[in-house]
């Protein structure tokens, strides 16, 4: 073992404590240790996982106190496969962000790194953690960061979109914190396993009432519909790298604190029926928005959301098939929709207003994004030979397992106006004359930029080729979810207990 | 016409509550017992600390703690991030007026009390009520005062980022030897003493102290950097 | 209707309202400032809320200071204030960013009204 | 009823009238320098005694209460004097006039002249 | 009854009181000064609830830096809430 | 003892209302800061007096961190009020 997961959260903490010191001794270290982090996380977490699929799940006691009384980290295949791909996507996103322009002075690239690191290392927290309160004050830290990062550029109008954030993602903490009461007043524990063994103790009124809170507070991580008002401005107004991580990693983790809650803690008949609900609700006005926008960004963001409505949709079908579904949703769009937005980037990079109509014919003044940036958008609207492609069809295989054609066309229907508004931003790129006064200079990527949108459509491609190379991956994750039994078992009887 | 509609949210928001809160039942039914017990028990026979809530915020959940110093953390460095100009000079701040002899005698006399009392706060945090937090804020409020009354007075924000730092530093550090002496992180490794001496707890104390002095300086520095921005 | 009964009720009454007002405030007002009064007055509500969770009965403080250590059966349960102690540390961080970014939308727009800072749609 | 009781239950209650009395004063006084007189130096004054007397109320069991009151008591002394000079003085700097003792007719012109005044100095702000 | 029960109802009642003037007030300084009465009877709650780290944590934090952060944004900023009462520097 | 305590809390109230009525009639920013000051100090007493009926002297350390606190918050306000901060 190289690790423990416990490392998965200590090390960037201490790195993001110790980098204001690096910084005074070289000032290029407070750009390279955040990666040289990422880079460790991302291996550490990746050897864990194999770990955990080759044995058993991992449960990390903290101070020696064992589940229900200690906070534990819980390393299963389902967790592990999220962290996996949460670190990776965080060191593609610092690789893209290592010379980004605007970061180049030295103060403002120190931030701009330890919010990006610790963004990771909470969104991870959220997902590893064992205990319904350490998980808020994960929220916290990463809801902290993500305002700060939005807030990022002076320039823009970001410090209003980071307000906006704040106050919706204060508001859902304390529903949050609502709920967390609610479920310590009845129960007395806060450990999420001790919660799913004792559930039934507690009355079906409070049992709901505490879930709709707490749909209240991660609903916003997660972006579901009333709640994400926050999203397509954050991700206009952050930089662009952000944008990628917030879609990549912070709405993953937010995904995840929902169906664990949901598959885990409350056992009600009918939460799914919820989740179905919520997720096409979700879908449909996203998708519909996303249609409508005209700057390049903003529709990238709606066009997240959406993509998150699916998710729910296809775990709310609450079979093996769906969350299999479900989770192969989440690993495309964890890496094909950052990479439309570090691409994305680049393309608007000079342009005013960020309009879609300012970057008529940058198809031939950057040939490389602009492909990446197709392919991209091919692959997330789901047509062969990409891996998105692979995932709708196993949305639809699970869907059509239940006999759900409201389900079918729906995504059908979705599917087609994805295309429809991914192709008006490739019919720009290419198709259109260049018109000199809308038009502006290309701005030239740099190496590391390259080397990071080569890695993820390499991977696109690589899933496309051979979807066979995950599926048993998500196949274990997926159990891992469905089995409620199991995970109680792990956290709480580790065999002997370690107290003194 | 919106007020009503946020009226009438606020009905239904207020009649999920009360009907959770405000029933006998809620009451009724609960598990008083929980983990409480299991706490109070192994704060006296184990941790040997006085305070069972400094050993639950430091030990039992002290993970948490290190979630909540990141936070303060990132807050202090989110306000500079924020607030951050291109031409980023710490100018004068505008005093128009100096301070009174009265303020400023007051302010000298009580400054290095209101230090000592953080300082009693978070080293007493074991066995009485306050901690590192407590303790941290005090102190950062009564650098606070001298700033208000001393026009001239400053603080290098180089040593803050440092003590910050290297508490910071020495937090993790704890938690990482208590992962190499008893595996696992944030474990409690030296002796604890005898209930209520100074010197009891194991590394609670110590690591409250650390907490106490990078929250200090955290804050220091949050209101030094806030004080000096002129809208 | 006995003591404690009257105590609980109370308080959880007034954190409710507590709550409410400051939703209220958050939902209606105009003025950014306000928002974020109303923000620190819900977790006024919450934080009393999860003490008043944990009172018992002629409850101590669950300190053994001397005198006080065959107190256990009275003590209240510490749970909820680690909890809350955790909590108010981190909504003061919240409020110090939300206040800095207040500062910063005024440098731009020079007003606080809601209604005038709308370059992105609300 | 012991002796410490009796000395410190006397104290207590000068000190709680001494309390009320600079609440009381806080509401009737006519302006705010008379305010700060009733608010500052009265309680001030019943604060220290209510503290001292609740520390000889205790001294029976234990001195550690005595030794804690006396520095709460210091500290009070200290900050309270401090803290009623830097609004007076605010105040005087914000050219608030004081009240002329006179006939009750004067109480409402200058009522009239503080709101008056008031409004004109808050724009400035 | 006992004196419990009238400490806890008439800090609630200050709560409560200045909660709504908090919200109604016009004049931001005079909100953030009320804000300080919320964390005041919260403090005194806290006491007689028996938290006593709590009511700590509310002193510190609640009562001064809340309160003070708050009114050095308002100096930064602007201190009435309908803009027609400030006049521009 | 007892009656001293039911006495004295009464008392403490009593000018707790009178200051929360200054604090709310005003007229000017000094009255309302006057009445948060006299309210710290009534609270310092009151908290004091709290230690001694629960008979834990450690719940003191509350009211000496709120006395030293409280007037720190006093003037600061006094000082934005002079202008000055």
């Amino acid at each position: 073992m190289v690790g423990s997961p416990v490392f998965l959260i200590a090390i960037p903490l201490l790195a993001a404590f110790l980098i204001p010191l690096l910084g005074m001794v070289w000032k290029e270290l407070v750009r390279i240790v955040p990666g040289l982090v990422l880079a460790y996380l991302t291996f550490l977490s990746a050897t864990l996982y194999i770990d955990v699929i080759n044995s058993d799940t991992i449960v990390e006691t903290i101070a020696g106190w064992r589940a229900p009384w200690g906070i534990d980290l819980v390393f299963s295949p389902l967790t592990g496969f999220l962290s996996t791909i949460m670190t990776f996507m965080g060191f593609i996103v610092w690789l893209y962000s290592y010379r980004f322009k605007r970061n180049v002075e030295f103060e403002a690239a120190k931030k701009y790194f330890i919010f990006l690191m610790l963004l990771v290392a909470a969104s991870v927290g959220i997902v590893i953690t064992g205990d319904i309160f350490n998980q808020f004050v994960f929220i916290e830290i990463t809801g902290i960061s993500a305002y700060a990062l939005t807030a990022f550029y002076t320039g823009r109008n970001s410090a209003e979109a980071a307000f906006k954030y704040l106050v919706m993602g204060s508001l859902s903490a304390s529903a949050l914190l609502i709920a967390i009461i609610i479920v310590y007043a009845q129960l007395g524990t806060l450990n999420m396993a001790e919660i799913a063994a004792n559930i039934d103790n507690m009355n079906v009124e409070y049992r709901i009432i505490a879930m709709i809170f707490f749909i209240i507070g991660i609903g916003v991580e997660a972006e579901i519909f009333p709640l994400n008002g926050w999203a397509p401005d954050a991700y206009t107004e952050a930089p662009g790298p952000v944008g990628g991580a917030f879609a990549g990693i912070v709405v993953k983790a937010g995904i995840y604190a929902m169906v664990r809650m949901m598959f885990t803690l409350f056992n009600i008949s009918g939460p799914m029926q919820i989740l179905i609900i919520i997720g096409m609700i979700t879908l449909i006005i996203a998708e519909t928005s996303a249609l409508r926008q005209d700057k390049l960004k903003r529709m990238l963001a709606y066009s997240s959301i959406g993509q998150m409505g699916l998710v729910l949709v296809a775990f709310g079908m609450g079979t093996q098939a769906g969350v299999f579904a479900a989770l192969f949703l989440m690993l495309n769009h964890a890496i094909i929709k950052p990479m439309l937005f570090l691409s994305g980037s680049y393309l608007e990079f000079n342009t005013k207003n960020k309009y879609i109509k300012e970057i008529t014919g940058m198809g031939k003044k950057m040939p490389v994004v602009s492909a990446i940036f197709v392919l991209g958008a091919l692959a997330i609207s789901g047509l062969p030979p990409f891996s998105g492609f692979w995932s709708k069809l196993s949305v639809l295989t699970a869907a059509a397992d239940e006999n759900m054609i409201l389900i079918i066309t729906l995504v059908l229907i979705i599917s087609l106006v994805e295309i429809v508004y991914y192709f008006r931003v490739i019919n720009r790129l290419f198709f259109f004359d260049y018109d000199l006064e809308i038009s502006v200079e290309p701005h030239k990527p740099g190496w590391n930029g390259m080397v990071a949108l080569f890695v993820l459509a390499g991977i696109i491609l690589f899933i496309g080729f051979y979807p066979s190379s995950v599926t048993g991956f998500l196949d274990l994750a997926a159990r891992d979810l469905m089995d409620t039994h199991d995970y109680i078992n792990n956290v709480l009887q580790l065999g002997q207990s370690i107290i003194q | 016409m919106k007020k009503a509609i946020v009226i009438l949210m606020l009905a239904v928001f207020g009649y999920f509550l009360a009907i959770t809160f405000l029933d006998p039942q809620f009451e009724a039914e609960r598990n008083r017992d929980g983990v409480k017990k299991f706490y109070l028990d192994k704060t006296v026979s184990e941790l040997k600390t006085a305070n069972t809530v400094t050993a639950i915020v430091v030990n039992f959940r002290g993970f948490d703690t290190l979630g909540e110093v990141t936070v303060l953390f990132l807050a202090a460095t989110a306000l500079g991030s924020i607030l951050f100009k291109k031409r980023h000079h710490i100018g004068d701040r505008t005093v128009l007026l100096p301070a009174s002899a009265i303020v400023g005698s007051g302010a000298k006399l009580i400054f290095p009390a209101i230090t000592l009392l953080g300082v009693y706060v978070f080293v007493h945090g074991h066995l009485t009520p306050g901690g590192g937090f407590q303790g941290g804020t005090i102190i950062a409020t009564g650098f606070l005062l001298m700033l208000i009354a001393y026009r001239d007075f400053s603080i290098s924000h180089n040593i803050l980022s440092v003590i910050e730092s290297l508490a910071g530093i020495g937090f993790v550090t704890f938690g990482l030897l208590g992962f190499m002496n008893g595996g696992t992180f944030l474990q409690n490794f030296l002796g604890t003493g005898v209930l209520n001496d100074l010197l009891s707890g194991g590394v609670i104390p110590i690591i409250y102290i650390l907490v106490g002095f990078k929250v200090a300086a955290e804050l220091t520095g949050l209101i030094y950097t806030v004080l000096h921005e002129k809208g | 209707m006995d003591t404690t009964e009257l105590i609980r009720i109370g308080v959880y009454g007034t954190s409710i309202l507590l709550i409410l007002i400051g939703l209220y405030a958050v939902l209606t007002k105009r003025s950014l400032i306000k928002i974020i009064i109303g923000l620190s007055i819900i977790d006024g509500g919450i934080h009393l809320l999860l003490i008043g969770i944990g009172y018992i009965k002629d409850g101590t403080a669950p300190i053994f200071s001397p005198g006080s250590e065959n107190a256990v059966a009275r003590m209240v349960d510490p749970v909820p204030q680690a909890l809350v102690l955790t909590a108010i540390v981190i909504g003061f961080g919240v409020t110090a960013v939300a206040l800095s970014l207040v500062i910063r939308l005024y440098r731009h727009h020079n007003t606080l009204k809601i209604d005038e800072i709308k370059n992105l749609k609300w | 009823m012991s002796i410490y009781e009796i000395i410190g239950g006397i104290l207590i209650l000068i000190g709680a009238s001494f309390l009320f009395l600079g609440g009381l004063g806080i509401y009737r006084m006519p302006d705010v320098y008379n305010r700060l007189q009733a608010g500052t130096k009265a309680t001030t004054l019943g604060a220290m005694s209510l503290i001292l007397g609740v520390g000889v109320v205790k001294m029976e069991d234990s001195w550690t209460w005595i030794v804690k009151m006396a520095i709460i008591i210091i500290f009070i002394a200290i900050s309270n004097p401090i803290s009623s000079h830097a609004l007076a003085r605010a105040m005087y700097h914000r050219k608030r006039m004081p009240y002329i003792k006179g006939d009750p007719d004067k109480m409402d012109a200058y009522k009239d002249a503080v709101a008056e005044q008031e409004k004109a100095e808050d724009k400035k702000d | 009854m006992n004196y419990l029960v009238f400490i806890i109802g008439f800090l609630l009642l200050v709560l409560i009181g200045a909660a709504l003037y908090a919200v109604y007030q016009k004049d931001l300084l005079y909100a953030v000064i009320a804000t300080g009465v919320i964390s005041l009877a919260l403090t005194g709650l806290f006491l007689v609830l028996q938290a006593p780290d709590v009511a700590l944590t509310e002193a510190a934090i609640g009562v001064a830096l809340t309160t003070i952060i708050f009114i050095i944004t308002i100096r930064n900023t602007v201190r009435y809430e309908d803009e027609k009462d400030n006049v521009k520097k | 003892m007892d009656i001293i305590f039911y006495i004295t809390i009464g008392l403490l109230s009593l000018g707790m209302i009178f200051s929360i009525i200054r604090f709310i009639k005003g007229p000017t920013a000094g009255d309302r800061t006057v009445a948060l000051d006299t309210m710290t100090t009534l609270m310092v007493a009151g908290l004091v007096l709290l230690s001694a009926v629960f008979d834990r002297f450690i719940y003191a350390d509350v009211a000496l961190i709120y006395g030293v606190l409280g007037f720190i918050g006093v003037i600061v306000i006094a000082r934005y009020l002079e202008g000055a901060l």
